[in-house]
C-alpha cells in the first residue's frame, strides 16, 4: 500500500469536516479529491481542458448557455451511479441554500436543467464566452446523501461520498488523517496512490521540521532558505520548485478622504515616479528570499500571462515599472513635486504636504519587509511614506471600504489576465473586494473587457487584451512587483513522478486553489 | 483636691463587643473624672477593659451608654468642632515606644506635624525653638536628638518623645496606656517622674493604665480597680492599697511580686481554688456600692 | 530613604543587578555613538555572521542586529519602567487606601483585586493585544499597567493592614491628621520596602510579558525591540537556518535584564526583611570557626 | 465551612463578572468582531455568501441586553457556541480536548516544579549561607529571569532539532491511536518531556524562593527553637515543624503561581506544537475564531478558581487555626 | 559545699558576628547551678541573659560564635558533645521554657502530637503510652487530660504556658531553663504559675535556671541570683544577699528604680543603666 504524505493547510487539530461547500473550516483536501471537478484546465499546458467527469462540454453559440456532457457509468464511492440529475440536484440544492454557494454560481445562471441521463444545460444570465470556467468551480454531490440532510450549511460531512480519487476517510485523529482510494473511482486505471496522508502540523516551524526530516512527500508551505534547511539535507530526494502565482502589487487609493495625497495619487506623473523608487530586485532576494518571480510589466501580466503580452505595450511604458531612482527623482522634480516646507521631502506642486501610510497585515513578514524596502525608495526619492501594520482583518477591510491611503495587495492567478483585470478594474465591484481597492475605473477598459467575455475566438480575444492591457500600462492604476512563489516542495524517495522546472507539465501545488493538483496526483507512481 | 473642675468626666459609660448572646461586656457603668493636675491610676488584669476606658476617654469607641463630659458639656451635642477641640486636647501615650514613632521620620518632623497643626501661630525660628523647648522639658538635648530617626533611640528616650509630642500638641489630658512597661527597670522611672512632673508643672490630667500596683502607688492620686468591664473599687491610692476591700482587689495586691515575702513562706500562698471562686464572684455584676471611707469606695454584687 | 540606599550599596547582590542595569541603560542611552547604523534599514546582506562590520551579524533581510539590540533596549527598558510604574502605582494606591480605609472601600477594591488576580494574565493581555490590533510598545505598557496591579495591590494591603494597626498611625490620627496624609506620610513611608519589590518585580513581569507579547506576533512590526527581534528571527526560522546570532542576541539580552532586576529584586527583598540576609556576615562567621576561633 | 462558603461566593461572582467581561470584550473593540471574523477565516467570501453563512452561525442582531441575557443562558448550560475555524467542532469539545494536555503539562510541571522547589528552597533555608544556599538561590534568580519563550526555543532547537533527542511537536506519536497502551504512554511521556522541563525550570525559581524566605523567617520562631531544644533530629525539625509551616503562605502563593503557570504553557505549547488550551488560544486569537477566544477565556478562569479554591480547602485542612467550625 | 554542680558554667564567652566587628553579648560569665536549686539570672534587656540559656542547650545558629569558656553539665562538657549525644541531652537532661512561651507550641500540630515526638525520640514510646505520660504531665499542671487533642490556639496563653511546663516535665530533666516564662502574663496567672513550677521542682527535685528582669519576683523565687550588666555577671548571691545586702553599685542602683508596695512613696533616683 503507497501512502503519500502531504500538507495542505496549518492547524493546531483536526476537525472531521468534509462538507465541500464550507470554505472556512472544511479540510482542504475535500474539493478536487474527494469530490472530482467536471473539467481541470491545466494552465501550465497552453490551458488545455483535462476532462474528468465531463467527457465534453459546448458552448452555445450565443453564449447563452452550456451544456456538459457527463461520462459513461460513473458511480459514486459508495457504488450509486452518477448521472445527470446529481449535477441538477446540486445546483438547484445551493440555489436553495445561498449560504452554499461560494461562487455566487446562481448571480451567473438562470436555470439548469437536465438533457438527458448525462447531459446538464446551464441557461445564462448573461452571454458569456468564459461561463465554463466558472461552472467547474462547484463540487457535485450525490443527490441520494445531501437530499435528507435537513441543515446542509452546518453539515460536517464526515462520512464523504464522492466522486474523486480519495474518498475513504480510514483514520481520523486531531493530530493525523487518512484519505485513501475510491473503491468505485472512474478513473482508477490511473491512479497509483492508495492513500494520502495529512499530518497536523502548527505552524511554519514545524513544516519545515517535518518536510526536512523527510517525513513529508508533498508539502505546500513556505520554507525559508529552502536550499539550506530543506534540500541540503537529502540533496537526492528533497526537491522544490516554485511556479510562479499571484500577483504582488503596490498601489494608492484614488479615493480617500485625505485632499492633498488624492490631488498626487491621481496624477499619472507621481504614480509612474513612486513605481520606478521600487527596488523589485531587492524585494525578491530579500524579501521573499529569491522565491518569487520578478514582476517588472506595467501591464501587470509577469510571468503568469506571458503568451498574452504585447511587447510593444512593454516597450513603451516599461521603464515606469523599473527601479529607477534617479529617473524617478528627475520625474518628479519636473512635474513640480518638490520640496517646498523643507521637511526633507517633497510636496505638491500646490505646496500641499504628501504623507502617506502603505498598510500591510501586521503578521506577513516577507510582505512587510517587501514594503520596507518600498519605503526606503520611496524615501530616498524624497516621498513621506511610512508603514502602517493592521491586522490582516482590518487591512482587508480597509482595503474592502477605501479608508486608507496605499496598500501592498496581491491578486491571485486565473486561467486568464481577463480575470485579473476584471478583478480588480471592475467599477460595480468597488467597496465589494479588496481587489478593486485602488478605485481606478476606466471606462473604455470595461468595455474591452466585457467584449472579451464575449469572444470565443482566441485571436480575436488576443486582440482586445492588447488594447486592455495599453490602458493599464499607461495609466500605471497599480505597480506590480512580483508574483509570489506557489509553495511546492516534494520528496522523490518514495514517489516519483512529480512536475518539475525540467518536466513542468501541471501546476503542482497541492494548495486548494489548484484544482490541477488532482491531475498532479494522478501522475505520481510510489517507489519501488 | 476635689474641688478642681474636671476637664472629661465619664457618667456610667458602658461598652459591649460582639452581638446577641456572646458580646463581651468590656466596660459596664464605669464612671470617673479627670482634673486638672491629678493622675488617675485604672489597674486590673489584662483583658478586664482597661484599654477600653482609654478609647473610650480618647473617642475612638462611642459608648453604648452613658455619657462623656468635657468641661462639663456633654461631647454629642456640640458637634464637630467639639469632637475637634476635644481630640486636641486629649492625647495618648502609648506602651509600645517603638510602634508609636514612625519609624521613618527624624524626631524633628514627628514634632513639627503637631505644632504644625495644633498651633498654628507658630512660624519658622519659632518652630524650631518651641521643638528645641520641648525636647529640653522632657530632657533630652535638642542637639543630639533632633536629627535622629527612633530606631537610633532608647525606649526611654522614645517614650519621651511621645510625651512631647503630647506636649506639643497642647494636651491638657493624657491618657497613658502602660507607658513603662515595655521599658527597661531603669529607664522606667525616669519616665515615671516626667508624667509626675507634667501633672505638677502643667497640671495636666492624667490616666494612667497598669497592671504594676507599685507603679501605680508611685504616679496616682486616685486609683481604679478594674475587673471583667467593672470598676470594682477606687479610691485615694494610698487608702485602697493600704486597705483593700473588694476581694479581686486584695487578690491582686497578693500576687504583685513582692521581695518581702518568699515562696518558702506557706502563708504568702496563693490557694487555686480560692482565686477561682473570686474570679467567679467577680464577674457578677457588682452593682451595690459601699462607701468604706473618705475618698474609698467598693462594690459588690447584689 | 538615605538608610536604605546604604543597605542596597553594601548588599553583594544589589550591586551586581545595578551594574547589569545599569550598564543596559548605559548602552540603550548611548545606543547612537555605539553604532553607525539605523536599526530599522538594510545594512548589509541578509544573515551575515557576526564580524567586524556587523557585531553581531545581520537580521534575515540586512538590518544590523547589534544596532537593533541596542535599540531594541531602549524600548524593552521604557515598556519595562514605564508598566513598572504603572502597575507599581495604581497598586500601592488601591493597597493602601484599601487597607487604610477598610470598609465598604475596602471590600469594593479587594474584590476587584481578586477578581483581577483569578483572571490569567498571559492570556488575557493575549487577548486584549490581539483585540486592539497592531499594539504598540506603549499600548502594550499600558495593557500591562490595567491588568497586572492586582498582586501589588493585595501584598500593599495586607502590609497597610499590619502598618496600621502600629500606635504611631494612631497618634497622627489623634493629632487629626487628614487621612490622605496618613496614607501619604505615616503608611507609604513603612511599605516603601515592599513597593520596591512590587516595582522591581513588576519590571521583569513587564519586560518579559511585552517581549512574549511581540513574540508572539501581537506587536507593531515596526517597532525595534527584542521581542520584536525574537519574532522576525522565529519568522525566518533563523535556528533551523543556523543564524544563532539573529534569536540568540535578543535571547541573551533579556536575559542579563532579567537576571540583573532580579538580582536587584531580591536585594530589596532582604533589605525588606534584614532576615533574609545572608552576605558578609555569614562569611565571616564560617571563616572564624573554621580557623578555630570558637564553636557554637 | 462559613469561610469556604464565602470564598464559594466570591468565585461565583468572580465567575459571573469575568463572563461579563467577556461578553462585552469584543463588542466594545473597534470594529465589527463578526465581519472580522469571517473576512479573516474564509478567504474571498462573497458578499452573499457571507451574509447567508453569518445567518447560519447565529450571529442575531438584537438590543444588547437580550444578546447578553442567551449568553449567559448558554454559559450556564455549558453551550459556548461553535468554533469558526474548525466548524462544526463545538467550543466546549474543542477545549475538552485541549484541556487534558494542558492539564496533564501544566500538572507535571507544577508538581515537578513545586516539589523540587520547595525542597531544594527547605534545604537551602537550612544550611543558609553555605555553598548549597548560593548556589541555588542565584539559580533561581536566574531560572525566574528566563523568559519561558527563550527557554523554550533553545530546548526545541538543541534537543529537538539538532540533537534530535526528543520529538518536536505533538503531544503523542500522531501514528498511534489513543490506549492505554505502552506504545502510546511512552510517546505520551516521550512528546512531554521537553515542555515540561522547561516550564518546571522556570517555574521552579519561584518556589525555591518563595519557600527559602518563608522558611528563614520560621526559623527563628519560638517553637522552632523549642523543636530543636527537644532533641528532635534535623530532619524532623525541617520538614515535620518548619517546612510545614513554612508551607502554608506558599500554598496560598500557588494559587496565584497557577496564573503565571497558565501564562507560561501557553508559550510554551505554541513553540512545542502542544495541542493544549494555550496553543488552541493562540491558533484562535491569530484566526480571530471569536467563540473559541470567549470560551477559552472563560475556562482558564474557571481553571482558575477550581485551583484557587482547592488551594483554599487545602489550606483550611493544612492549618487548624482556620478551621474552626 | 560538697555536692558537686549540677550545672557549671566557666568563663563562657559568646559573641555575635558581625559584617565588620563581633558583638559580645556574654562575656566571661561563671556560675553553678547545684541539684534542686532555682538560680536566677536578672539584669537589662539585651544583657546577654537568653544568650547563655541558648548556649547551655547549645541551641546557636550563626552568627553566633562561643569564643571560648565550658559549660559543664554532671561533669560532661556539653560544648564536647557530637550531634547524637547532643540530640540525647537536650530535654532529657536540660529542658527549656522560652522568653515567649505562648509562640513555642507548633501552631498545626495537636497538642499530643508535641508530647508524642519528644517521647517517641526519647524513650520511643509508642503512640498510646505518649498519651499516657501525656495525661500525667498535664494533669500536673492543672489541665484537663481530654484537651490534649487540642490545637495550641485553642488554649489561652496561661494554659500554653502551663502545657510548655508539662512538656518539660515529661522526661523528669535534671535541670529546667525558664528564660522569661511569665512576662506576657497578668500576675495573678504568674503568680499561679510560678507557684505550681515551685511545687513541681519541689516534688520532682530538678533545678532551675529562672530567668528575669523583674527582680521582685526574682527574689521571691529564686535560691540564689546572678545580675548581669552587659554581658557581665557583676554580681552572684543568695536572693536574701542581692536584696539586703547588694554589693555592686549597679544592683543597688537597680534596686533603687524599684517602686515598692510598701514604705514611702519618695521620689527615687534613677539608676544609670
Ligand atoms: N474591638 C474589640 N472587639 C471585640 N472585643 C474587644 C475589642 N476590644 C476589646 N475587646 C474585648 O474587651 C475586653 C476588654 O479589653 P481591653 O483591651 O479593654 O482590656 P485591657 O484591660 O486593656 O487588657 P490588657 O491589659 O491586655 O491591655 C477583652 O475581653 C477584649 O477581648
Ligand atoms: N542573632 C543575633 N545577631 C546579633 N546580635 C544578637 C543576636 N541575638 C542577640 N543579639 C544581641 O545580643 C545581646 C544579648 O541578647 P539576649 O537575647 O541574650 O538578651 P536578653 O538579656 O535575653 O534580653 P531580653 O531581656 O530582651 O530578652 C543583645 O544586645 C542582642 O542585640
Ligand atoms: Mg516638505
Ligand atoms: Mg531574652
Amino acid at each position: 500500500q503507497s501512502v503519500l504524505t502531504a500538507n495542505i493547510e496549518p492547524a493546531t487539530t483536526w476537525v472531521r469536516n468534509f462538507n465541500p461547500f464550507n470554505q472556512t473550516s472544511a479540510r482542504q483536501s475535500t474539493l478536487d479529491f474527494i469530490y472530482e471537478p467536471l473539467i481541470v484546465f491545466n494552465r501550465l499546458d497552453a490551458n488545455k481542458p483535462n476532462y474528468r467527469l465531463a467527457e465534453s462540454y459546448k458552448l452555445a453559440e450565443d453564449l447563452k448557455s452550456i451544456e456538459f456532457k457527463l461520462r459513461d457509468s460513473l458511480k459514486w464511492s459508495d457504488g450509486q451511479p452518477l448521472t445527470a440529475s446529481d449535477v441538477v440536484f446540486t445546483y438547484n440544492y445551493i440555489k436553495q441554500y445561498p449560504a452554499l454557494d461560494f461562487v455566487s454560481i446562481w448571480q451567473f445562471i438562470s436555470d439548469v436543467e437536465q438533457v438527458d441521463k448525462q447531459t446538464v444545460r446551464f441557461t445564462l444570465r448573461q452571454p458569456s464566452a468564459l461561463a465554463v470556467d466558472r461552472l467547474i468551480a462547484l463540487p457535485i454531490v450525490p443527490e441520494h446523501v445531501w437530499k435528507g440532510i435537513a441543515e446542509p450549511v452546518t453539515f460536517a460531512n464526515e462520512n464523504p461520498v464522492g466522486s474523486g480519487p480519495m474518498t475513504e476517510v480510514t483514520r481520523f485523529t486531531p493530530q493525523t488523517y487518512d484519505q485513501c482510494r475510491n473503491p468505485n473511482y472512474w478513473d482508477a486505471a490511473h491512479l497509483s496512490v492508495d492513500c494520502m496522508r495529512f499530518p497536523q502540523l502548527a505552524d511554519n516551524n514545524q513544516i519545515l521540521a517535518a518536510s526536512a526530516g523527510g517525513q513529508l512527500d508533498w508539502g505546500v508551505a513556505f520554507l525559508p532558505d529552502v536550499e539550506k534547511t530543506f534540500v541540503a539535507k537529502d540533496p537526492q530526494h528533497h526537491k522544490y520548485w516554485y511556479v510562479a502565482g499571484s500577483m504582488v502589487e503596490f498601489l494608492f487609493n484614488q479615493e480617500t478622504s485625505n485632499e492633498n495625497n488624492r490631488k498626487a495619487f491621481k496624477d499619472l506623473n507621481f504614480r509612474r515616479a513612486v513605481s520606478m523608487t521600487l527596488d523589485r530586485k531587492a524585494m525578491v532576494d530579500v524579501a521573499g528570499y529569491g522565491y518569487p518571480t520578478l514582476n517588472e510589466d506595467p501591464t501587470a501580466f509577469g510571468d503568469v500571462y506571458k503568451m498574452w503580452l504585447d511587447t510593444k505595450v512593454k516597450g513603451e511604458f516599461g521603464k515606469y515599472t523599473t527601479y529607477d531612482l534617479d529617473g524617478a527623482k528627475a520625474l518628479l522634480d519636473k512635474a513640480g513635486y518638490v520640496d517646498k516646507n523643507k521637511d526633507g521631502f517633497r510636496d505638491n506642486p500646490d505646496g500641499t504636504p504628501i504623507a502617506f501610510n502603505i498598510i500591510v497585515p501586521n503578521s506577513w513578514s516577507d510582505w512587510i519587509d517587501t514594503v520596507q524596502i518600498a519605503i526606503e525608495g520611496m524615501r530616498e526619492a524624497g516621498i513621506n511614506a511610512s508603514m502602517g501594520t493592521p491586522e490582516e482583518a482590518v487591512w482587508s477591510q480597509n482595503l474592502i471600504s477605501g479608508s486608507f491611503d496605499a496598500a501592498i495587495n496581491s491578486i491571485s492567478v486565473a486561467a486568464s489576465p481577463y480575470y485579473l483585470y476584471q478583478r480588480a478594474f471592475t467599477k460595480s465591484d468597488a467597496g465589494k473586494t479588496r481587489f478593486t481597492a485602488q478605485r481606478w475605473f476606466n471606462d473604455e477598459l470595461e468595455g474591452l473587457l466585457a467584449k472579451f467575455a464575449q469572444t470565443p475566438d482566441q485571436a480575436q480575444q488576443k486582440s482586445i487584451m492588447n488594447s486592455a492591457q495599453r490602458i493599464v500600462a499607461e495609466n500605471l492604476p497599480i505597480f506590480p512587483v512580483y508574483n509570489s512563489a506557489t509553495w511546492y516542495q516534494y520528496n522523490t524517495k518514495r514517489f516519483t513522478g512529480w512536475a518539475s522546472g525540467e518536466n513542468p507539465f501541471v501546476n503542482p501545488t497541492i494548495s486548494r486553489q489548484n484544482p490541477a493538483r488532482l491531475l498532479h496526483l494522478l501522475a505520481l507512481k510510489p517507489v519501488k | 483636691m476635689m474641688d478642681q473642675e474636671p476637664i472629661i468626666a465619664l457618667e456610667r459609660v458602658s461598652k459591649s463587643f460582639g452581638q446577641r448572646g456572646k458580646a463581651v461586656r468590656a466596660a459596664h457603668d464605669v464612671s470617673f473624672a479627670l482634673r486638672p493636675g491629678r493622675t488617675v491610676a485604672l489597674v486590673g488584669e489584662s483583658g478586664s477593659g482597661k484599654t477600653t476606658c482609654a478609647r473610650l476617654v480618647m473617642r475612638e469607641y462611642q459608648p453604648d451608654g452613658g455619657r462623656i463630659l468635657f468641661c462639663g458639656r456633654d461631647l454629642d451635642s456640640t458637634g464637630a468642632v467639639g469632637l475637634k477641640e476635644y481630640r486636641r486636647a486629649v492625647q495618648m501615650i502609648f506602651q509600645d515606644p517603638f510602634s508609636s514613632l514612625n519609624p521613618a521620620h527624624t524626631v524633628d518632623f514627628i514634632l513639627r506635624r503637631p505644632l504644625a497643626l495644633g498651633q498654628l501661630h507658630l512660624k519658622g525660628r519659632a518652630v524650631d525653638d518651641t521643638i528645641a523647648d520641648l525636647l529640653r522639658r522632657v530632657e533630652l538635648d535638642p542637639g543630639a536628638v533632633t536629627r535622629k530617626h527612633p530606631h537610633e533611640l532608647s525606649g526611654g528616650q522614645r517614650q519621651r518623645i511621645n510625651i512631647a509630642r503630647t506636649l506639643a500638641m497642647g494636651a491638657r489630658v493624657i491618657v497613658a496606656d502602660e507607658p513603662t512597661s515595655m521599658l527597661d527597670v531603669s529607664v522606667r522611672l525616669g519616665v515615671l517622674n516626667l508624667l509626675n512632673e507634667m501633672k505638677r508643672d502643667l497640671g495636666v490630667a492624667l490616666l494612667y493604665i497598669t497592671h504594676d500596683l507599685a507603679t501605680a502607688r508611685y504616679v496616682a492620686d486616685d486609683i481604679l480597680v478594674m475587673y471583667a468591664g467593672q470598676i470594682v473599687e477606687w479610691g485615694d491610692v494610698h487608702r485602697v492599697l493600704a486597705d483593700p476591700r473588694h476581694p479581686y482587689t486584695r487578690l491582686l495586691l497578693s500576687a504583685v511580686p513582692d521581695p518581702e515575702v518568699r515562696f518558702d513562706n506557706p502563708g504568702s500562698r496563693l490557694d487555686p481554688r480560692a482565686v477561682e471562686a473570686i474570679r467567679r464572684e467577680a464577674r457578677h455584676l457588682q452593682d451595690r456600692v459601699v462607701e468604706v471611707g473618705p475618698n474609698h469606695f467598693t462594690r459588690h454584687a447584689a | 530613604m538615605g538608610a536604605v540606599l546604604r543597605s542596597l550599596a553594601h548588599n553583594r547582590k544589589a550591586l551586581a543587578g545595578l551594574v547589569i542595569v545599569a550598564v543596559i541603560v548605559a548602552l540603550a542611552i548611548a545606543a547612537p555613538w555605539l553604532t553607525e547604523f539605523d536599526p530599522a534599514r538594510r545594512v548589509g546582506r541578509p544573515h551575515q555572521p557576526p564580524s567586524w562590520d556587523h557585531w553581531l551579524g545581520t537580521t534575515r533581510i540586512g538590518q544590523d542586529v547589534f544596532a537593533r539590540l541596542l535599540y531594541g533596549a531602549r524600548t524593552s527598558l521604557a515598556v519595562g519602567f514605564g508598566s513598572g510604574l504603572l502597575i507599581t502605582a495604581v497598586g500601592t494606591i488601591l493597597g493602601i487606601v484599601a487597607g487604610y480605609r477598610g470598609g465598604r472601600i475596602d471590600e469594593v477594591i479587594s474584590f476587584f483585586t481578586n477578581m483581577v488576580l483569578v483572571v490569567p494574565n498571559l492570556p488575557l493581555l493575549l487577548v486584549l493585544a490581539a483585540f486592539i490590533g497592531q499594539a504598540s510598545p506603549w499600548v502594550i505598557a499600558l495593557i500591562l499597567g490595567a491588568t497586572s496591579w492586582a498582586w501589588g495591590a493585595r501584598v500593599t494591603r495586607a502590609e497597610t493592614l499590619s502598618v496600621k494597626q502600629k500606635d504611631f498611625v494612631k497618634s497622627a490620627e489623634m493629632l487629626g491628621e487628614p487621612s490622605w496624609r496618613i496614607m501619604m506620610f505615616e503608611i507609604f513611608p513603612n511599605v516603601i520596602s515592599i513597593v520596591g519589590i512590587n516595582f522591581v518585580g513588576s519590571v521583569i513581569f513587564a519586560v518579559i510579558t511585552e517581549a512574549t507579547l511581540e513574540f508572539l506576533g501581537l506587536g507593531d512590526p515596526k517597532t525595534v525591540s527584542w521581542g520584536m527581534m525574537l519574532f522576525n528571527a522565529q519568522n525566518a526560522s533563523a535556528l533551523q537556518v543556523g543564524a544563532w546570532w539573529d534569536i540568540l542576541s535578543p535571547c541573551f539580552a533579556l536575559i542579563s535584564l532579567g537576571a540583573g532586576l532580579s538580582l536587584l529584586n531580591f536585594a530589596v527583598d532582604e533589605i525588606a526583611n534584614p532576615r533574609l540576609r545572608t552576605g558578609n556576615t555569614l562569611s565571616r562567621w564560617s571563616l572564624l570557626m573554621r580557623r578555630g576561633e570558637g564553636r557554637l | 465551612m462559613a469561610f469556604l462558603f464565602r470564598r464559594l461566593g466570591f468565585y461565583l461572582a468572580a465567575f459571573l463578572a469575568a463572563a461579563t467581561v467577556n461578553f462585552f470584550l469584543p463588542r466594545l473593540m473597534p470594529g465589527n468582531p463578526i465581519e472580522i471574523m469571517f473576512s479573516s477565516a474564509g478567504s474571498d467570501l462573497s458578499a452573499e455568501n457571507l451574509e447567508a453563512l453569518k445567518l447560519t452561525f447565529g450571529f442575531v442582531e438584537g438590543p444588547l441586553w437580550q444578546q447578553y441575557l442567551t449568553y449567559l443562558h448558554s454559559v450556564f448550560t455549558g453551550d459556548l457556541g461553535r468554533s469558526i475555524k474548525y466548524f462544526p467542532l463545538p467550543v466546549t469539545e474543542l477545549l475538552g480536548r485541549a484541556l487534558i494536555w494542558t492539564v496533564g503539562l501544566m500538572g507535571t510541571a507544577t508538581l515537578i516544579s513545586f516539589t523540587l522547589g520547595t525542597v531544594l528552597g527547605i534545604m537551602a533555608a537550612w544550611r543558609r549561607g553555605s555553598t548549597f544556599d548560593v548556589i541555588f538561590s542565584v539559580g533561581a534568580i536566574m531560572a525566574t529571569s528566563m523568559p519561558a519563550m527563550v527557554l523554550s526555543l533553545v530546548a526545541l532547537f538543541f534537543f529537538g532539532f539538532e540533537l534530535n533527542w526528543f520529538p518536536t511537536g505533538y503531544a503523542a506519536d500522531p501514528a498511534l491511536d489513543p490506549a492505554f497502551s505502552w506504545p502510546y504512554v511512552s510517546s505520551v511521556i516521550r512528546h512531554g518531556i521537553l515542555p515540561v522541563l522547561t516550564l518546571s525550570i522556570v517555574l521552579t525559581g519561584g518556589f525555591l524562593v518563595t519557600m527559602r524566605n518563608n522558611m528563614i523567617n520560621l526559623l527563628g520562631e519560638d517553637y522552632i527553637v523549642m523543636a530543636r531544644a527537644k532533641g528532635l533530629s534535623d530532619r524532623r525539625v525541617m520538614f515535620w515543624y518548619a517546612a510545614r509551616n513554612a508551607l502554608l503562605p506558599t500554598v496560598s502563593s500557588l494559587a496565584i503561581a497557577i496564573g503565571t503557570v497558565l501564562g507560561g504553557s501557553l508559550v510554551t505549547e505554541v513553540v512545542f506544537n502542544y495541542p493544549g488550551l494555550g496553543n488552541t488560544l493562540y491558533q484562535a486569537i491569530l484566526a480571530r475564531d471569536y467563540p473559541v477566544i470567549q470560551g477559552q477565556l472563560l475556562i482558564m478562569t474557571l481553571a482558575m478558581l477550581t485551583a484557587n479554591f482547592i488551594v483554599d480547602v487545602s489550606y483550611v485542612l493544612l492549618d487548624p487555626r482556620l478551621r474552626r467550625a | 559545699m560538697t555536692v558537686s554542680p549540677l550545672l557549671s558554667v566557666q568563663n563562657l564567652t559568646i559573641d555575635y558576628i558581625g559584617a565588620q566587628s563581633d558583638f559580645r553579648a556574654v562575656d566571661d560569665v561563671s556560675f553553678d547551678i547545684s541539684p534542686g536549686e532555682v538560680f536566677g539570672l536578672a539584669g537589662e534587656s539585651g544583657c546577654g541573659k537568653s544568650t547563655i540559656a541558648y548556649a547551655i542547650n547549645r541551641l546557636h545558629k550563626p552568627p553566633a560564635l562561643i569564643r571560648q569558656g565550658r559549660i559543664f553539665f554532671g561533669g560532661q562538657d556539653v560544648l564536647d558533645l557530637d550531634d547524637r549525644a547532643l540530640r540525647e541531652f537536650r530535654w532529657h537532661k536540660v529542658a527549656m521554657v522560652f522568653q515567649s512561651a505562648m509562640n513555642s507550641l507548633n501552631p498545626v500540630l495537636r497538642v499530643e502530637a508535641q508530647f508524642h515526638d519528644l517521647l517517641k525520640r526519647h524513650r520511643r514510646y509508642t503512640k498510646a503510652q505518649s498519651r499516657e505520660r501525656a495525661a500525667e504531665m498535664l494533669r500536673l499542671v492543672d489541665i484537663p487530660p481530654e484537651r490534649m487533642r487540642d490545637y495550641p490556639h485553642q488554649f489561652s496563653g496561661g494554659m500554653r504556658q502551663r502545657i510548655v511546663i508539662a512538656i518539660c516535665m515529661a522526661l523528669d530533666p535534671k535541670l529546667v531553663v525558664m528564660d522569661e516564662p511569665t512576662t506576657a502574663l497578668d500576675v495573678v496567672v504568674q503568680r499561679e504559675i510560678l507557684q505550681r513550677i515551685d511545687e513541681l521542682r519541689r516534688s520532682r527535685g530538678f533545678s532551675v535556671l529562672f530567668i528575669t528582669h523583674d527582680l521582685g519576683l526574682m527574689v521571691q523565687f529564686c535560691d540564689r541570683i546572678g545580675i548581669m550588666l552587659r554581658g557581665k555577671l557583676v554580681e552572684q548571691g543568695t536572693a536574701e544577699q542581692i536584696y539586703h545586702r547588694p554589693q555592686h553599685d549597679y544592683t543597688k542602683q537597680l534596686w533603687a528604680s524599684f517602686p515598692s508596695l510598701h514604705g514611702d512613696p519618695i521620689k527615687l533616683e534613677r539608676a544609670s543603666g
